[in-house]
């Protein structure tokens, strides 16, 4: 593969005007403008169905139509389908211009877009994590005080939906993307291009969705229930905007993903011998190429409402919002699987390095990572169990939703046993995989509480669900998220994090994860509902507990932050090419790998968890001359 | 790059993450938020009385809302002039008499029970100077409600074919308007929600978007204090 | 020690080149995935048509007047199901290097497609009825619509795989390295062959699109016949 | 301290019955702790003992914290066990540990016993749910209903207040839920306009408030108390302030405050429709769904 990636680059200004991410918030910025007026002075006041309000729908959406249209002409994706569309040939990758530049720009280096998802998917991290500190402040006492009334709401919602959005993606774009080619033996991903779009999608989104706040915010909460969000301010079309941009993205992430590991498996590489994080990876990419597409459609769907008058969540007029929950929840189950397999999958995958001990039923774990996947798929309708839906389907829902304990409980056995007798090493990855297994098995088994119809009934839309979730989402993907950054970063980079304030870090993590939702089960328990900006006085030192808990895994974060922009920005101390003895291909490579990855395709003989089976067998076959000589 | 330059550009980093963090913030604070605006105290007897006016529109008008068609409730402050302020501050224990002109047309009441004046002194308000026990809940303007003090009373509209009507508030009395006058008695104290349930946003589905999701106009609270 | 599967410094001169069949087992994968999402997206408005015609909330699935006209969904649904077809075989004439037949059918494809799409557009402004008419109206339109979007895209798809055909009809061997992507400053194709993927692409394509054109006919079985 | 994986000496003979010393231990652990969360934690867990069907909800709580437990003691006693025991030595080369790759016996233990477990609460929670309906909304066509005489109440959820219409005292309307004790009611939830929910906290009652949707459920009241309702579903600007006292009465208060509300009843009466003896509709007016109208 003769290549122009390595090309000389251009002078720093033809870099800046060329097509990058400031040509392409400038086009975007355009773009927006451009559909907003010219849909008011195209369409008029005729089109105007709302007639009292002082703006029209339909200008928001053309509005943000402009916008992402204009941003991704920026950043340079039309470029390619047009010279296609004039017959020119296809190519892999775009012109690649080498130095810093390339990480702000459409760059078809998986690599590249790794680290690109790394660092823009922690912001919107982070700009959740703000939004659930103003959350906790606005706790502190039993009723209003710090936000206007309906502003909680917009608080909520963004946090909800910003972390929901994000975090999909938060170990599949910048893990996946990294390490998949790697670990399977392949130079690049199966669609470069689409892989960069996936990630400046995302970046669209998230810009939409933090925008909301100009535009009166919304009321819904993640969900974004009809026909709540049909009453919604403007504000309500950010939201459905960034989800099913991030719906888009998510489809193309996993449609990549999918095609990536299943055609370009270097020679050697079997199904049984991919390591577990590939089977993590596509057990979840399955979910978000088939889940996804119904979370378009039930926005697209929201989104006629809004604008074209339809009634699909109107009841008086035809519509159903029990067609709303239905077709979300379709994709919100599959959804929360999204965020959790990859978690296990990480702990799957890390526990063997550092217990030194073979991954234990290896079939086992892809089977509950598979069979979790499967009956993600039958399970929507517990989260309408008081709904009034299906009053008699309950029992069966109530029996899957108990079913994928069994798969989940797969992962448990495989981790467990391959900890036992192990010669385990406390690393901070392995810290925070450790916790998972507490923070999960806490989630789970209040999980059971939920998928009891009985019990449901006082705790469904209360706190404890709320906790519960969030152990297993923030227990089970953020630690495994963090566990994977310490794991893979100094491979990344090729420098290394600070293992003291990485230890400082989870600590602090865990400790006050825990003491932020633990009372949070208690506090549900007691009658406290979601979303709800009031709650008993009698609750107010449960809540300020949290509150202060909340803020100080807050500080925690910020201890991570420190230790990223310490370590990487400062000490710069270089990492080395294998610095946790690991058997996995990735770490088999000059840290950071380099650009074509391989000199030559290695071919596999064994998986890479042969801990305590004699040297690892060589990948490079016998008489390759590729490399220096 | 040298460590100085490094440390300046985190610091400026952290300045402008800082910067933008006190935007958003702020920004927040004041989303569709107003000030709670005192009412003018009297005292009679000993004993603490409050002269409330207030005014509901069909179009708040562009003087006193960026949004001009937004239906609002107005307040009239102690210079006589109306103004766009929903959140009030009275003080506990006291005998608030209200008047209410209304100088909006009747959008009809979802639940008709709500017509049912219910909550200020005598179950009873009077409606352009006779004392009324039930509105036409199909006739209904808007209501004056707070749930927590178990006070509701519908608000009757103004007559479509009425000679005169307001077009952006604030309305002259010379408009076509109805009076509406009743007296209740504030308790303890606490932060009382108080808001409209007649679907009177008009464009909106259910007519409960906009103005009667919003802070200043349809909504507001009591602030109750000792 | 084995040998090192990479060294920091290599050139790509070095590097072992990737098998040309690679992307096209890409292409014809991702064609079928796409199909998946496809399937998922367009089973939600399944969903909602049954659902909703189960449901007919306060009698408006569909009301007096509300017919979508079966002449024109019919004719919708023909263009779309012939430009499948023709896509298909044309495939098989790619297959047998007849290319002339190919690029023939190839534009017919695309002018039916197109034609399709005109013909819908037609239609929504010849039905007796609006989105706004109830739940079968809302189906009908958001369905519909998306459909459009769906068929758009593939036929500028099919519009690409036609415009290389015939950009070069006459080229034997590779196209000119400034070719690729159409970036004049490239120096070299990082496909070898990158002409011969036109096969691999076509056969995807041709099973998006018939599979596309299956809803189709899907579509006109839910909407016009029952 | 990296390891070197291609030169990992072969881990010294471990002659400890590790896993006996587990089991003995997670089995005393479990033995002592069941009871002891069963008698002492389960009663504590809400709602409470405000209706039957609360009553059950904390059994059916009881029931499966007193099934977690041992399997809390199991992954507590195997990590306390298995971190304190296996762990790498902090000086000196990391060796590898045994490479055990599976034991078909330990997966099928374990397939076997998560399956029990599930299935057991499973039909469990079945069993409890058909009793009575648990408390839950069940939807217009309920499956889970409770003999005998039930006195029947219409709630409606409105942005943002709930009112309660009591179809059998004439169709009077009140905002507040005002029950009589040791009394079987039927609740049907309905909303005007957005989705809320229902929720009587200490009557054990939850059911979402649907446009057009006529959602029943079913409590039994108890002796007479205050409860609370809360909306707990998010349904705009007042979400938050969705909430009231609601009281459970003797049958004596029950009725002077039926007469006392009727009498407030009687101006509006006019205007609403008629209520059901007198030929109207059932409940009065058209909130309630027509029998066409259901929802699933």
């Amino acid at each position: 593969m003769t290549d122009a990636a390595v090309a000389p680059s251009p002078p720093l200004w033809r870099r800046l005007l060329g097509f990058n991410l400031l040509t392409g918030v400038v086009l975007g910025i355009g773009g927006w403008y451009v559909g907003w007026f010219g849909a008011h002075s195209i369409v008029g006041p005729s089109l105007d169905y709302f007639g009292d309000i002082d703006y029209n729908e339909l200008s928001v959406y053309l509005a943000y139509i402009g916008g992402i249209v204009g941003f991704l002409v920026g950043l340079g994706f039309f470029n390619y389908p047009f010279a296609r569309l004039r017959g020119y040939p296809p190519s892999l990758r775009e012109k690649e211009t080498g130095g810093w530049t390339r990480y702000f720009s459409l760059c078809t280096d998986h690599k590249v877009v790794g680290i690109q998802y790394l660092w823009g998917i922690g912001l919107f991290f982070f700009i959740g994590g703000l939004n659930a500190m103003l959350i906790r402040t606005e706790l502190l006492r039993p009723h209003h005080q710090v936000f206007p009334a309906g502003t909680y709401l917009t608080l909520v919602g963004m946090h909800g939906t910003m972390m929901m959005g994000m975090m999909s993606s938060g170990i599949l774009g910048p893990f996946a993307n990294y390490l998949i080619p790697i670990m399977i033996g392949a130079r690049r991903m199966a669609f470069p291009r689409i892989e960069a779009l996936t990630f400046w999608l995302l970046m669209a989104a998230g810009a939409i969705l933090t925008t909301t706040i100009f535009f009166g915010g919304f009321p819904t909460g993640w969900t974004g229930y009809a026909p709540l969000s049909n009453e919604g301010n403007p504000g309500m079309d950010n939201y459905i905007l960034f989800f099913a941009l991030v719906g888009i993205s998510m489809t193309l992430l996993g449609l990549n993903m999918i095609a990536t590991i299943v055609t370009m498996r270097a020679p050697g590489l079997t199904w049984t011998r991919l390591p577990i994080f590939a089977w993590g990876v596509l057990s979840t990419a399955v979910l978000m190429v088939l889940a996804a597409p119904v979370l378009v459609a039930v926005l697209a769907m929201e989104a006629l409402d809004r604008t074209a008058q339809t009634t699909f969540f109107v009841a008086a007029a035809g519509g159903s919002n029990y067609l709303y929950e239905n077709l979300f929840w379709v994709f919100g189950h599959p959804e929360v699987y999204i965020l959790a397999l990859p978690g296990f999958a990480i702990v799957l995958e890390l526990l063997p390095v550092f217990s030194r001990k073979p991954l234990w039923g290896y079939r086992l774990a892809v089977g509950g990572l598979l069979g979790v996947s499967l009956l993600s798929w039958f399970v929507w309708q517990h989260h309408l169990f008081v709904s009034g839906i299906n009053g008699d389907l309950r029992p069966f829902y109530m029996l899957s939703t108990e079913l994928i304990s069994i798969p989940t409980g797969f992962t448990f056995l495989c981790g467990m046993m391959t900890l036992w007798r192990g010669s385990i090493r406390f690393t901070v990855p392995m810290l925070f995989c450790l916790a998972w297994f507490f923070n999960f098995l806490l989630g789970g088994l209040s999980g059971v509480f939920l998928s009891d119809v009985p019990s449901d009934v006082t705790t469904h839309g209360s706190f404890f669900s709320m906790a519960h979730f969030h152990y297993t989402i923030m227990g089970g993907l953020v630690f495994t998220f963090f566990a994977a950054i310490y794991y893979w970063v100094p491979k990344m980079t090729g420098w290394e994090l600070n293992e003291r304030l990485g230890k400082i870090h989870f600590w602090t993590m865990f400790v006050f994860f825990n003491s932020t939702f633990a009372p949070l089960f208690a506090i549900g328990f007691l009658g406290q509902p979601r979303r709800a900006v009031t709650y008993a006085s009698g609750l107010q030192f449960l809540n300020d507990w949290v509150s202060v808990s909340a803020f100080c895994l807050g500080i925690s974060m910020l201890i991570f932050l420190f230790n990223l922009v310490w370590s990487l920005g400062f000490v710069k101390k270089p990492a080395e090419a294998n610095p946790w003895g690991s058997r996995s291909i990735e770490f088999q490579l000059p840290s950071p790998v380099p650009v074509h990855n391989f000199d030559r395709i290695p071919v596999f003989s064994s998986d890479p968890y042969g801990y305590g089976e004699g040297p690892p067998p060589s990948w490079v076959p016998a008489g390759a001359t590729a490399g220096r000589d | 790059m040298r460590v100085g330059v490094k440390l300046v550009l985190v610091a400026a980093v952290v300045v402008a993450a800082g910067v933008m963090i006190g935007f958003y913030v702020s920004n927040l604070t004041t989303l569709a938020g107003s000030p709670a605006y005192s009412l003018p105290v009297q005292n009679v007897n000993g004993h603490p009385v409050v002269n409330l006016e207030i005014q509901t529109v069909a179009a708040v008008g562009p003087q006193l809302s960026r949004n001009p068609d937004w239906v609002s409730y107005l307040v009239r402050n102690t210079s006589g002039q109306w103004k766009r302020e929903t959140v009030w501050s009275l003080p506990a224990n006291a005998t608030v008499h209200v008047t209410i002109y209304n100088f909006d047309g009747a959008s009809g009441l979802r639940n008709p029970f709500l017509a049912r004046p219910q909550g200020m002194a005598g179950n009873r308000i009077m409606v352009d100077g006779k004392p009324t026990d039930a509105v036409d809940p199909n006739e209904a303007s808007h209501t004056f409600a707070v749930p927590a003090l178990g006070i509701i009373l519908a608000i009757p509209g103004v007559a479509d074919d009425a000679k005169d009507q307001c077009g952006y508030a604030p309305c002259p009395m010379s408009n076509a308007h109805r009076t509406i006058k009743f007296t209740f008695h504030t308790t303890t104290p606490g932060h009382f929600r108080w808001q409209c349930f007649v679907p009177c946003a008009a464009g909106w589905i259910d007519g409960f978007g906009g103005p009667m999701q919003t802070i200043g106009y349809m909504d507001g609270f009591l602030n109750v204090k000792a | 020690m084995a040998e090192p599967l990479a060294y920091e410094g290599t050139s790509y001169e070095v590097v072992e080149e990737e098998p040309p069949e690679l992307l096209g087992r890409n292409l014809v994968s991702a064609s079928y995935l796409l199909a998946g999402a496809t399937a998922f997206f367009f089973i939600a408005f399944v969903f909602a048509y049954f659902y909703l015609r189960s449901l007919n909330n306060g009698g408006m699935w569909k009301p007096e007047g509300v017919d979508a006209s079966i002449g024109w969904g019919t004719a919708v649904v023909a263009c779309y199901a012939a430009s499948a077809l023709l896509v298909r075989l044309g495939v098989a004439d790619h297959r047998a290097l007849r290319r002339d037949q190919w690029r023939l059918k190839g534009v017919v494809a695309l002018l039916v497609g197109v034609v399709g799409l005109v013909l819908q557009v037609i239609a929504w402004t010849h039905e007796g009825f609006g989105p706004a008419d109830g739940g079968f109206a809302s189906v009908y339109f958001g369905w519909t619509a998306f459909l459009f979007l769906f068929v758009l895209g593939t036929l500028l798809w099919l519009e690409m795989t036609v415009a290389t055909s015939y950009r070069y009809r006459k080229t034997d061997g590779p196209p000119p390295a400034g070719h690729a992507s159409g970036d004049p400053h490239r120096e070299a194709h990082d496909i070898r062959d990158p002409l011969s993927l036109v096969r691999a692409e076509l056969v995807g394509l041709s099973f998006y699109w018939t599979f596309l054109a299956g809803i189709a006919v899907v579509s006109w079985v839910i909407l016009y016949l029952i | 301290m990296a390891a070197n994986p291609n030169a990992a000496p072969a881990p010294p003979s471990d002659r400890t019955n590790h896993g006996m010393r587990v089991v003995v231990a997670w089995l005393v652990l479990s033995a002592i702790a069941t009871p002891l969360v069963a008698v002492f934690v389960g009663h504590l867990i809400p709602p409470g003992n405000g209706s039957s069907q609360g009553t059950e909800q904390v059994f059916d709580n009881t029931l499966m914290l007193t099934v977690i437990t041992p399997i809390l003691c199991l992954l507590a006693v195997f990590f306390v066990y298995g971190l304190r025991s296996f762990h790498a030595s902090s000086s000196g080369a990391v060796l590898d540990g045994p490479p055990l790759r599976g034991d078909s016996q330990i997966q099928i233990l374990w397939i076997v016993g998560t399956s029990v477990i599930v299935l057991f609460l499973a039909g469990f929670g079945t069993f409890e749910l058909l009793q009575n309906g648990a408390g839950g909304g069940q939807g217009p066509d309920p499956i889970a209903v409770p003999g005998g005489q039930k006195m029947q109440v219409q709630v409606i959820g409105q942005q943002w207040q709930f009112t309660y219409r009591y179809p059998s005292l004439g169709g009077i309307e009140s905002n507040q839920l005002v029950l009589p004790a040791d009394t079987d009611v039927e609740l049907h939830v309905t909303s005007l306009d957005v989705i809320h929910s229902f929720w009587a906290y200490e009557l054990g009652v939850k059911a979402d408030a649907n446009p057009g949707v006529d959602n029943v459920a079913y409590v039994k009241t108890k002796s007479p108390q205050v409860f609370h309702v809360r909306c707990a579903e998010l349904c705009g600007l007042w979400h938050g302030y969705m909430y009231n006292n609601g009281r459970v009465v003797d049958s004596a208060q029950f009725h002077s405050w039926a007469s006392q509300q009727e009498k407030l009843y009687a101006a509006i009466k006019p205007f609403m429709d008629k209520p059901e003896a007198d030929g109207g509709a059932p409940f009065g007016h058209t909130y309630l769904p027509a029998p066409e109208r259901r929802a699933g």
